[in-house]
C-alpha cells in the first residue's frame, strides 16, 4: 500500500502538472467571480463562503480523470489488479494520492482568495476546517466516478456528470459551515452532518469503486 | 362548462406542458420499438 | 434459426405482449378520467384552479420517486442473478423516469408561481426533484457511453445503487439547506395527506393512470432493448462464425 | 501437487464464449506453449487464469501467479531501478539487482523508462516478473518487440525460473527453444452454447 502511494506522490511531484493545475484553477475561478458579480465588498463578502466551496469542489473535479487513466494506459492498472493488494485498497490509496496532491493544496490556498472575495474575519477558521472534513469525501466520490469511467471514450465529461451530483450534500453542509461562521453562528451541525458523510463515503465508496474498476478491467 | 377562475391561464399551462411531454416520450418509445422491430425483421429476413 | 433457445427473453416478450393491450388500455381510460373527474371537481376557495394540477404533480412526482426504486431493484437483480432482461428493464425505465421527473418540477414550478411568486422557487420538495432528474441524466449518459452491454450493465448498476443513497441523502440535505435559509414553501399537499375527499378520488384514479402508463412505456421500451440487443447478438455471432 | 491447473474452463470475450472445455495442469519447471490462430482467445484464457476476468464455466486452481500482458506498466517519469523497486514493494518480492543483471539492465538503472527503445522497455517489463517473486508466469507474446540476443537472454532467463521450481505459461509464436508441450486451442473452439447453460454474456443470452 506505501509503495503505491510513495509512487503516485513522486509521480505528480515530478510530472508537476497535478496540483499546480488545480490551485490555478482555483485562483481563476476565483478572480473571475468579481468581474461576473461587481467589485462591491457587501455583496461579494456574502456570497464568499459559496464561491470559495464551489470553486474548490470544480478544482477537485479537475484533475479526477487523470487518476486511472494513467495506470490504464501504460497497462500497470492490470497488474495492480493481480497484485496481492486489494483493488479496494489501491482505490483508497489512489484518493488519499488525490487528496495529498489537490484537496490539501486547496484547503491551504482557500484563505488567501478569502481574503480577495472579502470573506468575513469569523469565516476563515472554519472555511478552512470544513473544507479539511469536506475534500476527502470529493476525493473518494471523484475516485469512484474515475473508476467508473476509465476506458471510456469521452470519459472526462461523463466523470463530471456522475460525480458532481454526489457532492451535492458535501457542498450544502461546507458552503453552511462557513456561512455560519462568518455570521458568529454556531458552525457545529453543519460541520458535525459534513464530517460524517466524509467518514460514511471514506468507508464505503471503495468497494463500489473497486467493483466498477473490475468491470472495467474485463 | 368547466369554471376554472382567474388561475385558468396556470392550470392550462402546467396541463399543457405535461402534456407535450408525455407525448413526446409516448412517441419516441413507440417510434424506437417500431424501428428495432424493423430492424429485426430485415436481418432475419436475410439471415 | 429465429427460435431462442434460452427462455428468458423469449418468456418476457410473451407475457409482455400479452399484457400490454391491457395495461396501454388501462392506462388511457384512468389517465384521461382521473384528469376529466378532476376538472369536474369545485374550485378550492383559496388555491382556485391552480388545486387541479395536483392530478398531474401528484402523480408523477410518484412514478418519478417509484421508477428510481424500480431500477434500483431491477439493478440488485441483474448484479446478484445476472438476469439479463432485468438490466433492460432498468435501461428501459430510465427514461420514463426522468421524464416523471420533468413533468412533476414542470408543474410543481407553475403552480408554486402565483404562490410564490416567481417561476422556480428553491422548495426542499421541488430541488430533491431536480437532484434526482441529474441523478436520472447521469445514468442515461452511462447507458449510452459503455460500447460492451454486460459492462454497461454492471457499471449502472453500481450507479443506480450509489445514486439511491445519495438521492436520499441529498432530499434531507436540501431540507437542511433550505430550512436555514427562509421559511419553507407554504404550498405542501403531500401525498396521503388529510385532503377533503372531493379531491381524493380522482387523485386516485389519475396515480393508477399514472403507473399503468409508466408501466406501459416500460414495457414497450424493454421489449425495444431486447429487440436490439438480439440483432447485436446475431450479429456478433455471424462476424465471429 | 501442481502449481496452476485449470479444469473444462470456458472463457468469454465480448459476451460470447472464447474457448470452452480447457483443461491441463502446470507443474514445477514445467512450460506451456500457448497456440491457436489469432482471436481464438488466447489473451482473453490469459488474462481468466490471472484472475482479472471470471471464467464462464470449470475453475482455476493456482494463486502464485504473475501476469505480462502487451503493455509493460511502466511508468516513463520513473527510473527503471524504481519502477522495479516499486513493483518489488507491491508483490513483496526479491531485491532488484537479480532482475537487472538478468535482463541486462544493470548499466541502464538509472535511466528514466521514458528514455528507453522499445526494446528495452519490453526487457524491463519482462524483468518485473522476476520481482514479483511469483512462481507462476503468465506470458502474453513476452518476444514482442525484442531483438534476437534479448529474445535468448529471455530464453535463458526463462530456463533459469523453470530451473528453480518456477512454472510458465507463454501465448508465442516463435521458438523459445525451450523442452515444453503446446496447448493448441484450436479444438477447444467454442460453439453454439447448450441451451440449458448459463449465458456468458447478452450477445448469448439473446442469440
Amino acid at each position: 500500500m506505501k509503495a503505491l502511494l510513495i509512487r503516485d506522490l513522486r509521480l505528480a511531484v515530478r510530472a508537476g502538472g497535478g496540483f499546480g493545475l488545480a490551485l490555478a484553477f482555483f485562483l481563476i475561478l476565483c478572480t473571475l467571480v468579481p468581474f461576473g458579480v461587481g467589485p462591491e465588498g457587501g455583496q461579494l463578502s456574502r456570497i464568499a463562503p459559496g464561491i470559495l466551496w464551489v470553486g474548490a469542489l470544480l478544482a477537485c473535479l479537475l484533475s479526477l480523470d487523470r487518476i486511472f487513466a494513467l495506470d490504464h494506459e501504460d497497462g500497470s492498472l492490470d497488474l495492480l489488479a493481480t497484485a496481492p493488494l486489494p483493488l479496494e485498497g489501491a482505490v483508497a490509496i489512489k484518493a488519499l494520492a488525490h487528496w495529498l496532491t489537490t484537496g490539501l493544496p486547496l484547503v491551504i490556498f482557500a484563505p488567501v482568495l478569502g481574503l480577495m472575495l472579502h470573506l468575513p474575519g469569523p469565516a476563515f477558521p472554519w472555511l478552512v476546517v470544513s473544507l479539511i472534513l469536506g475534500t476527502p469525501a470529493l476525493s473518494m466520490l471523484g475516485a469512484f466516478g474515475a473508476a467508473m469511467t476509465v476506458g471510456l471514450r469521452r470519459g472526462g465529461l461523463l466523470l463530471s456528470l456522475l460525480v458532481l451530483p454526489l457532492y451535492i450534500p458535501t457542498l450544502i453542509f461546507g458552503a453552511e459551515a462557513v456561512r455560519r461562521g462568518a455570521i458568529a453562528a454556531d458552525p457545529a451541525p453543519p460541520l458535525v452532518f459534513l464530517a460524517a458523510i466524509t467518514l460514511a463515503v471514506l468507508a464505503l465508496v471503495p468497494f463500489a469503486a473497486a467493483a466498477a474498476l473490475r468491470v472495467n478491467l474485463r | 362548462m368547466i369554471e376554472l377562475g382567474k388561475y385558468a391561464g396556470t392550470v392550462l399551462q402546467a396541463y399543457g406542458v405535461s402534456l407535450v411531454l408525455l407525448l413526446g416520450i409516448v412517441v419516441q418509445t413507440i417510434r424506437a420499438n417500431a424501428r428495432a422491430r424493423a430492424a429485426l425483421q430485415e436481418h432475419e429476413n436475410r439471415g | 434459426m429465429s427460435i431462442w433457445e434460452y427462455a428468458n427473453p423469449v418468456k418476457f416478450m410473451r407475457i409482455s405482449g400479452a399484457i400490454l393491450p391491457w395495461v396501454a388500455a388501462g392506462a388511457a381510460v384512468c389517465c384521461i378520467g382521473g384528469v376529466v373527474w378532476g376538472f369536474l371537481t369545485p374550485l378550492d376557495y383559496r388555491q382556485g384552479a391552480t388545486v387541479k394540477i395536483i392530478f398531474l404533480h401528484v402523480p408523477s412526482a410518484l412514478m418519478a420517486i417509484n421508477g428510481w426504486l424500480m431500477m434500483l431493484v431491477a439493478s440488485l437483480i441483474w448484479l446478484i442473478r445476472r438476469h439479463h432482461v432485468s438490466a433492460l428493464v432498468a435501461k428501459a425505465a430510465a427514461p420514463v423516469g426522468a421524464v416523471m421527473t420533468l413533468i412533476a418540477l414542470v408543474t410543481g414550478a407553475i403552480w408554486g408561481q402565483p404562490m410564490w411568486g416567481t417561476w422556480w422557487e428553491w422548495d426542499p420538495r421541488l430541488t430533491s426533484f431536480l437532484i434526482l432528474f441529474l441523478f436520472y441524466l447521469g445514468y442515461i449518459a452511462l447507458w449510452a457511453s459503455v460500447e460492451d452491454a454486460d459492462s454497461a450493465a454492471d457499471l449502472t448498476s453500481v450507479l443506480c445503487l450509489v445514486g439511491s443513497v445519495f438521492a436520499l441523502l441529498s432530499r434531507y440535505a436540501v431540507n437542511f439547506w433550505n430550512q436555514g435559509l427562509h421559511q419553507g414553501a407554504s404550498l405542501s399537499v403531500a401525498p396521503g395527506e388529510r385532503m377533503s375527499s372531493v379531491y381524493k378520488y380522482p387523485l386516485y384514479v389519475s396515480m393508477l393512470g399514472f403507473f399503468l402508463l409508466f408501466l406501459a412505456l416500460v414495457l414497450v421500451r424493454t421489449r425495444t432493448e431486447i429487440r436490439l440487443r438480439r440483432l447485436s447478438a446475431l450479429l456478433a455471432r455471424e462476424n465471429r462464425a | 501437487m501442481s502449481l496452476l491447473a485449470a479444469r473444462d474452463l470456458a472463457v468469454a470475450r465480448g459476451g460470447l464464449r472464447a474457448v470452452e472445455g480447457v483443461s491441463f495442469t502446470l507443474d514445477a519447471g514445467q512450460a506451456l506453449i500457448l497456440r491457436g490462430p489469432n482471436g481464438i482467445g488466447k489473451t482473453t484464457l490469459l488474462r481468466t487464469l490471472a484472475g482479472l476476468q471470471a471464467p464462464v464455466a470449470g475453475e482455476v486452481a493456482g494463486d502464485d501467479i504473475a501476469y505480462a500482458g502487451h503493455a509493460d506498466g511502466l511508468k516513463p517519469a520513473l527510473t527503471v531501478a524504481e519502477n522495479l523497486h516499486f513493483w518489488s514493494a507491491i508483490f513483496g518480492g526479491p531485491p532488484i539487482d537479480a532482475a537487472l543483471s538478468a535482463m541486462n539492465l544493470t548499466e541502464l538503472a538509472r535511466r528514466p523508462a521514458h528514455a528507453l527503445s522499445a526494446g528495452q522497455k519490453r526487457r524491463l517489463g519482462l524483468a518485473r516478473l522476476i520481482v514479483t517473486g511469483r512462481k507462476v508466469w503468465l506470458l502474453d507474446e513476452p518476444t514482442v518487440s525484442l531483438d534476437a540476443a534479448s529474445v535468448a537472454l529471455f530464453a535463458d532467463m526463462l530456463r533459469g525460473h523453470l530451473g528453480q521450481g518456477g512454472a510458465a505459461l507463454i501465448a508465442t509464436h516463435i521458438e523459445l527453444g525451450l523442452d515444453a508441450q503446446v496447448l493448441d486451442l484450436t479444438p477447444y473452439r467454442a460453439t453454439i452454447r447448450p441451451p440449458t447453460s448459463r449465458p456468458a454474456g447478452f450477445n448469448e443470452a439473446f442469440a
